[in-house]
């Protein structure tokens, strides 16, 4: 094949795959890459008002007895923080950097759903956007993120601040549910012939693992917010106790979602930690198979650890003692995956010291603590003291800080050249690291110790003769450190964004696929799909072997199997649409109606069903090409996409 | 300042010990981990730029057995704790002989406290300060009137809910006299902050002689002025919601008041029990707790004056 | 704007805030905006202008007769600041409890006294009314409540007892309590007319 | 029936409204008879001009007949002697009109009594009046309750020995209740036994031999109730006293403690829901029994004490018949206060059985209410088998013969904010039909084998009283209006007649100047079950008059108000 040809083929593909012009062809993207970075963005503006309202919580709490916020206030402030900083931050930005990568590491030309996914932001847009306009209007939560019962109920609630919470979740949720669907089709289905079951990147693996936990734990919030807002708008008796309800039915809904939710924000985490870890140490991370099997088992397990929420909630003993001995065997998981790293780290090779391997490095400092910590609210005794207390303030940032935010950050500096063309200034990405770093643990460590003082979460103010001032302030200060090292991250983007595209394909000189094609990558991703024959295959051969025969003039995917990646099949992949973002709106007004007045789930649902008969109305033209690609055909007749017409 | 490692009983000293365990056993897990880390890390900064394949398979081999030990030592290290959480728990457990039974109610922004006895008649009602004899075992048996709240008194024992429509109960033991403060632990609506509380341990003869002056019904007023304090109290909104035994002043959706005086602090711990921050707590406590229950009264001064006259009476 | 309280601190704060609240804000219509911060305010002091206007309270202003000689002067006020607010109504439902409202009157039904879900309004329907019943009494058994029951809480009361009958705004009206379920919801009844009428038993209002 | 000749009435009259000291109901008129009864037709009626619940009996005596009417309790005297029986007097007292808002179950007045040329009876905002039968000219007026504690009373008084006999009502309002003694003369106060606190109130002395170790003690009344608690702590004597002259005891019993709510008065809670006797003449109480100790489910013990004489094992005993709220038909030693039996008389299953060793009832623990839960399927409701409405005996069948209601609740518990004048009851009930499904009964009750020996069941509540005859019939009217005649042998319909509006008066019989016998009853819906009606709910509440809303909600489609004394003789 002449280079001719193949800048022929590239333009073809190019064209079949570009977006359409314009603001309306905007609303009608499907790509995965421009999603992603819709996502991103939008969650890291979500993030950024999100910490404001920490920081205005720091504030109030600087002092004692301050009254800078009232309780109202301050209520709906720690309300807003905790359901955005998990609901419309910590959950989509990682779902987000797998919308963005698991395609590109699997070698796909798009995530599997397309539309679907496109739906799955506008969702997702719009209930930010609700719950923020709500808070503007003051009509923010104020039951906490964790909403319980009888507090967030009907008598004790009144108005419609805890509506607007509860449709929040079914807003994220349904968004976050489509999204796992996409990211299990897409790493199943999708991999690039070659990437069998042991080659697929330890980064895939966490957002397989997170995505099963998401299908299973997230129907369990969604049906709890329904349950509430049924029992507050037509009056159900789901939580009343009078009635034959249990208040505690709600946390165990809540924390049936809840717990497997740290595990749903960290374990991707941890794909990201591994894959920096593994280009930095120029080697495969260390045990492949247990640390997949600590992610899967991790997943499996995070879902026996709900009632560690609950221990003082007066449960029998029994039971105590087995979600106790539960949350103390996750540890273990966790653990092995650290020793692998640290092993990888003690056999690599020579380490590059860059930003993102400073900030992993930082996860370790900081995502141990929280780990041990985690040990120690596991148990049921220690637990009666600390649980509600700034102890588990201090615990549950270590973790979702440390285990999270820390190796997010390290991935942004690691991707933003492939996903904009551009590095991001190292120094200062150190400036940040630092900034953040040492504001973080100032903020946080102190409160373990407030904790044990006997702090309890969720208080605006507290008393001179608590003794809890001076460590307060401390904690006030390393807050603005935090918000000064996020500032340095915002100014680095802006910056870095303003330079010349001269990252190249593969600055870091890293392993996986993502590596292998241009930064930012064109439209199809790959003009060809590769063909992989090792984990780290960019380290193996720089320039693939690829799949040719693909038709370019329609968007054709190659679909293969489960377990070898042998191909399979070509699937057509559907175009840009507009339907995804008037479906979204759709079921935007029957979310929100539904707030008002139950009626709405009856007349919302028609608007929904005008979008998904536009957004399903097939083509003659659509159905003869799908025909012709995707439908089996009968045994005797050798199938259009047998290896014989690819050549490898 | 009190402190959950400050132990004043012998149940929340076995919860501390249990705590420093964990604390040393993280603090020599963290150090060796880290330890490991800086370890590889250093040594890594050294290497040359990439090992051979042959170096890496040995350098694996030996890391297979690395991580196996630590995570055996990780498998070992969680049984320890485990064991360590459920023996101190059993012990909790544990019910103690003959304990002083007390009933904690949950109110928005307040705690109901009654000590149960097997003669009705001794059934004394009391809010916001838990008074106990010393070295004997105390069972809180808890319930709420309205949202969930959480007992917890962090240097004489651990936390435990009160849920509407069900009854938890724990044991708070105290082995010195003195008192200890805590507060609501569970968020609990606009002053989850401003409720707090206050534990009296003393010992049991001054305990016993607690409890019988606090059985009395409320001293009359002996001045002019409580007198007409009492009139005060009696023709305006307190009575709708306030009791103070032997009057008319019976309602029982806000604390009892009958022995208000003796209290050390009024509002569930928001305010030292003084005549003018009474004065200024009846006159306007929603400046104060903005959001509890109580509404603010407009009394005339002299009328003020003298509610608090006859408040700051009821000894 | 929204103002969240009476509170000075707290509105200092808020327009602290307000920047980026603002720059959400904006996109909102200004209607939807006032329609939250009516049902939404938790108002903990009297101090703010929740409570119906002094002319409206002022007993000259009550009429407890649709007769008026001449040309009829009724007119219904603008006294629904609370009936909109859930927070106030919520709280009038706590009160009504609280102070035994439901001992005589049940959850509405009536019982020692007249229903109050009904369209039956002995003594006037308007809040300026039903607050002099509260405050003054009536003959026939209903207990006057003067300086027992503070001046807002019992405008909440009002607010809760119109509620009853379907007299305040939808979204803001109560849902369910957390306890024994012995009637229909506001929301779920309709409203009901009000009519100055006293029940059929002429001596027995 | 030795005791009967004692009786306040003379053969022909009904001169109280229990017409006898020992509460029997019974008239030894037989004109009137099963045989003839059919041809019952209506000889004159009254309208009282009032629309609440009509629960008085006609007084009869000299030639004239007296009827009180619920608040503004106006009493009328009508000839009977004229043709129609044209009004003599009528005397207002005019009792505060505020009276009406502590009045628990509509503003009724249970009867007017009579005793040597005067008439006694309480006001509903707390006086006890005495006036003149002849002139209808007021003697005297005591003022003995205070409203704003919400203390009422529509109670009928009891005269013996020259005593007038009355008691408070307020049992939803936490009062304090009392029996107090008046002379009749001049309405001086002689005695107050109050029915919770200190002995010395209680008027609790040396003579006190209750037959259950459990009300032995000092100061029970005090100590079985959390402190203070007793002084808002109901056992209001509302309902009906008998007397024996020849134990020279009254017998009386106390209504439920207040509040309803159990959980805020843990004890005993004594001196309620129980039957006191007492010496008449002291106001020393002798024995107590209490039916319900730590009431749960608001079962006053006020409901009439019939004193009788029955075989009990063979051998004649003096005994009083109580037919409980509780739904159990107690029978009592009078003389010792030691229950020989104890049987249910409707369905019931709050109570498991009543242990005659210690007198304690066995209450079924998962029926016990409890604060933040619905407790379904208490049977009987918060009425009780049996409310105020009395029982007749007849001794010539040896049956009792009890109007009642059949109905259940369910019941939620909430603590109850005392606020002097304004109800404490702190429960939220909804009652319906019991098994069955019909909403009332008239049992004839044999208290020898302790068992039914007829029964009739009405759709409605029967909550009129009962008149039995020496003519085997016995009376009663229903909440729909309905007055019937029965055979009290067998329970057969032998009569109806269908009233102005729904009875829950008390019929009684006399013989007229005429020579004939005549039935009286007073039509006039109301009380605590006709509240529906009287009182204008909305039953869209379900817990509307107390519960009752959803028990009758159909109750204004078969009657409406108005108050009509009705009187009957054959043609």
């Amino acid at each position: 094949m002449t280079s001719a040809e193949y800048e022929r083929e590239r333009a073809e593909v190019e064209k079949t795959w570009a977006e359409k012009p314009g603001w309306l062809g905007q609303l009608m993207v499907v790509n995965h890459r421009t999603v992603a970075l819709r996502y991103l963005v939008t969650t890291f503006v979500f993030f950024l008002l999100a910490g404001l309202m920490a920081a205005a919580m720091r504030l109030q709490l600087a002092r004692a007895d301050n009254d800078l916020i009232g309780p109202d206030l301050y209520n709906q402030l720690f309300s807003m923080h905790g359901s955005v900083m998990m609901f419309l931050f910590a959950v989509p930005v990682l779902e987000a950097m797998g919308i963005y990568l698991v395609p590109l590491m699997v070698g796909a030309r798009n995530i599997a759903f397309p539309r679907l996914n496109a739906f799955s932001y506008w969702v997702f847009l719009f209930g930010g956007l609700m719950i923020f306009i709500a808070f503007a209007l003051d009509i923010g939560p104020e039951a906490g993120w964790f909403s319980y019962v009888p507090l967030a109920g009907p008598e004790f609630s009144p108005g419609k601040r805890q509506d607007f919470w509860a449709q929040l979740i079914t807003f994220t949720e349904l968004s976050a549910l489509i999204v796992s669907v996409e990211i299990i089709v897409t790493a199943f289905k999708l991999r690039t012939p070659g990437m069998t079951l042991k080659r697929i990147p330890l980064f895939v693996w966490a957002q397989v693992a997170t995505a099963f936990m998401v299908l299973f734990a997230m129907p369990a919030v969604m049906l709890g917010s329904s349950f509430l807002i049924s029992d507050r708008l037509v009056g159900t008796h789901f939580f009343n106790p009078a009635e034959g309800g249990d208040a505690l039915l709600w946390q165990h809904l809540f924390w049936f979602f809840g717990h497997p939710e740290v595990y749903i924000i960290f374990v991707p985490a941890l794909g990201i930690v591994s894959e920096i870890v593994a280009a930095f140490t120029r080697r495969a991370v260390f045990g492949y198979l247990p640390v997949v099997l600590s992610l899967l088992a991790t997943a499996i397990l995070s879902f026996g650890l709900w009632v560690h929420h609950m221990f003082t909630t007066g449960l029998p003993p029994a039971g105590m003692s087995f979600f106790t001995a539960a949350s103390l065997l996750i540890a273990i998981p966790t653990g092995v995956q650290i020793f692998c790293w640290i092993a990888t780290f003690a056999t690599g090779g020579r380490l590059r010291f860059h930003t993102p391997l400073l900030f992993v490095v930082g996860f370790f400092f900081i995502f141990i603590i929280g780990g041990l910590t985690g040990v120690m609210v596991a148990s049921a005794t220690l637990d009666s003291q600390f649980h509600d207390s700034y102890f588990v303030v201090a615990h549950l940032h270590y973790v979702l800080i440390g285990g999270a935010l820390f190796p997010l950050v390290g991935g942004i500096y690691y991707w933003f050249p492939k996903m904009t063309g551009r590095m991001l200034s190292e120094r200062a990405g150190r400036w940040q690291f630092w900034l953040f770093f040492i504001g973080f643990n100032v903020t946080f460590f102190p409160m373990h110790i407030l904790g044990i003082e006997g702090m309890t979460r969720r208080i605006y103010t507290y008393s001179a003769s608590s003794g809890w001032e001076g460590l307060n302030q401390l904690a006030t200060g390393g807050a603005l450190m935090i918000a000064a090292s996020v500032v340095v991250l915002i100014a680095n983007i802006i910056s870095s964004l303003r330079k010349a595209r001269t990252a190249g394909d593969n600055p870091w000189d890293a392993p996986g696929l993502e590596w292998a094609t241009s930064s930012p990558p064109p439209p199809s991703n790959f003009v060809r799909p590769l063909v992989v024959t090792s984990r780290t295959p960019l380290w193996v051969t720089p320039h693939p072997e690829t799949v040719i025969g693909l038709p370019t003039g329609i968007r054709s995917v190659l679909v293969t199997r489960v377990h070898d990646a042998e191909p399979h099949h070509i699937s057509v992949f559907p175009t840009p649409s507009i339907w995804p973002f008037l479906s979204a709106i759709a079921v935007t007004i029957l979310f929100i109606g539904s707030i008002f007045t139950p009626w709405a789930l009856v007349w919302g649902a028609v608007p929904v069903a005008i979008g998904l008969i536009g957004w399903f109305w097939p083509t003659k033209e659509e159905t003869a090409t799908h025909c012709k690609y995707e439908v089996k055909p009968p045994r005797e007749a050798p199938p259009p996409s047998e290896p014989a017409e690819l050549r490898l | 300042m009190h402190s959950a490692l400050q132990p004043v009983g012998p149940r929340a000293e076995l919860i501390a010990d249990l705590m420093l365990l964990f604390f040393a056993v993280s603090a020599v897990v963290y150090v060796i981990v880290i330890a490991f880390l800086v370890w590889a890390i250093m040594r890594a900064r050294e290497r040359a730029v990439q090992l051979g394949p042959a170096a890496t398979a040995q350098a694996d081999r030996k890391s297979k057995v690395a991580v196996g030990v630590g995570a055996a030592l990780t498998v070992l290290t969680l049984a320890g704790l485990a064991a360590s959480d459920f023996i101190v728990g059993a012990i909790l457990r544990q019910p103690p002989a003959d304990p002083l039974r007390v009933l904690v109610t949950g109110h928005q922004f307040w705690w109901e406290i009654e000590y149960d006895d097997p003669v009705p008649g001794n059934r004394l009602r009391t809010a916001n300060e838990l008074h106990i004899p010393v070295g004997r075992p105390v069972q809180l048996i808890f319930t709420s009137r309205d949202v969930i709240h959480s007992f917890w008194i962090p240097s004489a024992m651990g936390k435990m809910d009160l849920i509407p429509g069900r009854t938890t109960n724990e044991i708070i033991q105290v082995s010195q006299p003195g008192t200890f403060t805590g507060q609501c632990a569970e968020f609990c609506g606009f002053q989850h902050s401003k409720m707090r509380l206050t534990l009296h341990a003393r010992p049991a003869e001054e305990f016993d002689a607690w409890r019988q002056r606090q059985l009395a019904p409320a001293r009359e007023p002996q001045t002019q002025e409580a007198r007409r304090g009492q009139q005060v109290f009696m023709q305006s909104s307190c009575i709708l919601c306030h009791s103070v035994q032997g009057t008319a002043a019976a309602a029982t959706v806000a604390p009892d008041l009958t022995h208000i005086a003796s209290r050390r602090t009024i509002a569930a711990g928001s305010l030292p029990n003084t005549p003018s921050a009474l004065a200024s707590w009846v006159l306007d406590p929603q400046r104060i707790k903005p959001g509890s229950r109580m509404p603010a009264s407009r009394l005339p001064p002299d009328d003020l004056s003298a509610l608090v006259a006859y408040l700051t009476s009821l000894q | 704007m929204c103002s969240r309280s009476s509170e000075p601190r707290e509105r200092a704060t808020a327009a602290l805030l307000s920047p980026y609240r603002a720059g959400v804000a904006s996109v909102v219509v200004v209607m939807l905006l006032l329609c939250a911060c009516e049902r939404e305010e938790r108002q903990f002091s009297a101090q703010g202008g929740s409570s119906p206007s002094a002319a409206s309270m002022a007993p000259a202003s009550i009429t407890l007769s649709d007769l008026q000689p001449g040309v009829s002067t009724q007119a219904r006020r603008g006294e629904r600041e609370l009936e909109v607010n859930a927070f106030s109504i919520s709280e009038g439902q706590r009160l009504y409890e609280w102070f035994n409202c439901n001992g005589c009157h049940a959850n509405g039904g009536g019982a020692i006294g007249p229903a109050l879900m009904d369209d039956v309004w002995i003594y006037g329907s308007a809040p300026a009314n039903i607050y002099a019943t509260i405050v003054q009494g009536r003959p026939n058994g209903m207990p006057s409540f003067r300086g027992r029951i503070p001046e807002q809480q019992v405008w909440q009361i009002v607010a809760y007892v119109r509620s009853l009958s379907g007299q305040a705004r939808k979204d803001a009206m109560p849902s369910r309590t957390d306890s024994m379920q012995v009637k229909p919801r506001q929301v779920a009844l309709p409203r009901e007319e009000p009519k100055s009428s006293a029940p059929p038993s002429g001596n027995q209002p | 029936m030795a005791f009967s000749a004692h009786a306040q009435s003379s053969a022909d009259e009904w001169a109280i409204p229990a017409r006898d000291f020992a509460n029997t109901r019974f008239s030894p008129l037989a004109d009137i008879n099963a045989g003839n009864v059919g041809s019952l037709t209506v000889s004159f009626t009254f309208s009282t001009g009032y629309l609440r619940g009509h629960e008085a009996a006609p007084i009869v005596v000299g030639g004239r007949m007296f009827i009180i009417t619920p608040y503004p309790n106006v009493l009328f005297a009508l000839d009977l002697r004229s043709a129609g029986a044209p009004m003599l007097w009528r005397f207002e007292p005019k009792p505060s009109a505020s009276a009406q808002g502590v009045a628990c179950c509509d503003v009724v007045n249970r009867g007017v009594t009579y005793a040597d040329g005067r008439l006694f009876f309480n006001t509903l905002d707390g006086q006890t009046v005495a006036v003149d039968a002849e002139s209808g000219r007021e003697l005297w007026r005591v003022k003995l309750g205070n409203i704003n504690l919400g203390e009422s009373m529509t109670m009928a008084p009891l005269v013996v020995k020259n005593k007038v006999l009355v008691g408070n009502s307020g049992g939803e309002f936490g009062v304090r209740g009392w029996l107090t003694a008046l002379d009749a003369q001049t309405g001086r106060q002689l005695w107050r036994a109050y029915s919770t606190g200190p002995d010395k109130d209680v008027l609790i002395g040396p003579d006190f031999k209750p037959f259950y170790e459990s009300d032995r003690g000092r100061d029970l009344g005090v100590s079985s109730w959390p402190p203070g608690a007793w002084q808002r702590g109901g056992g209001t004597v509302w309902g009906w006293i008998s007397y024996d002259p020849e134990l020279n005891l009254i017998y009386y019993g106390t209504s439920n403690p207040g509040p309803w709510n159990p959980e805020q008065r843990p004890g005993d809670n004594k001196w309620t829901a129980g039957v006191f006797a007492r010496d008449p003449d002291s106001g020393e109480a002798r024995w107590f029994y209490q039916f319900n100790p730590h009431d749960l489910f608001d079962y006053d013990g006020v409901n009439e004490n019939v004193l009788v004489e029955i075989p009990v094992n063979g051998t004649p005993r003096k005994v009083l018949l109580h037919p409980d709220r509780n739904g159990y038909l107690y029978v009592i030693d009078r003389a010792s206060g030691e229950v020989i039996s104890a049987k249910p008389f409707v369905h019931v299953n709050t109570i498991e059985s009543v242990d005659l060793k210690s007198g304690r009832p066995n209450y079924s623990q998962s029926r016990i209410p409890q604060v933040g839960k619905v407790v379904r399927d208490i049977c009987p409701h918060a009425g009780g088998g049996k409310d105020w409405q009395p029982s007749a005996w007849s001794p010539q069948t040896k049956l009792l013969y009890i109007p009642h209601q059949n109905l259940c609740q369910d019941e939620e518990v909430t603590p109850a904010n005392y606020i002097a004048g304004t109800p404490y009851i702190g429960a939220t009930v909804k009652m319906y039909p019991g098994p069955g499904g019909h909403r009332g009964a008239l049992t004839a009750w044999d208290p020898v084998g302790s068992r039914v020996a007829w029964e009739i069941t009405e759709n409605f509540p029967v909550w009129s009283g009962a008149l039995a005859t020496a003519g085997n019939l016995v009376f009663y009217g229903t909440l729909d209006g309905w007055f019937k005649a029965v055979d009290a042998r067998n329970g057969k319909t032998l009569w109806q007649f269908k009233a102005g509006s729904g009875i829950v008066g008390q019929p009684v019989t006399y013989r007229g100047p005429d020579g004939k016998q005549h039935i009286a009853v007073m039509a006039g819906v109301g009380g605590w079950a006709g509240g529906v009606v009287a009182g204008d709910l909305d039953t869209r509440d379900a817990s509307a008059g107390d519960g009752w809303a959803a028990a009758v909600p159909d109750l204004p489609k078969f009657t409406s108000k108005g108050g009509t004394l009705y009187v009957f003789s054959l043609k």
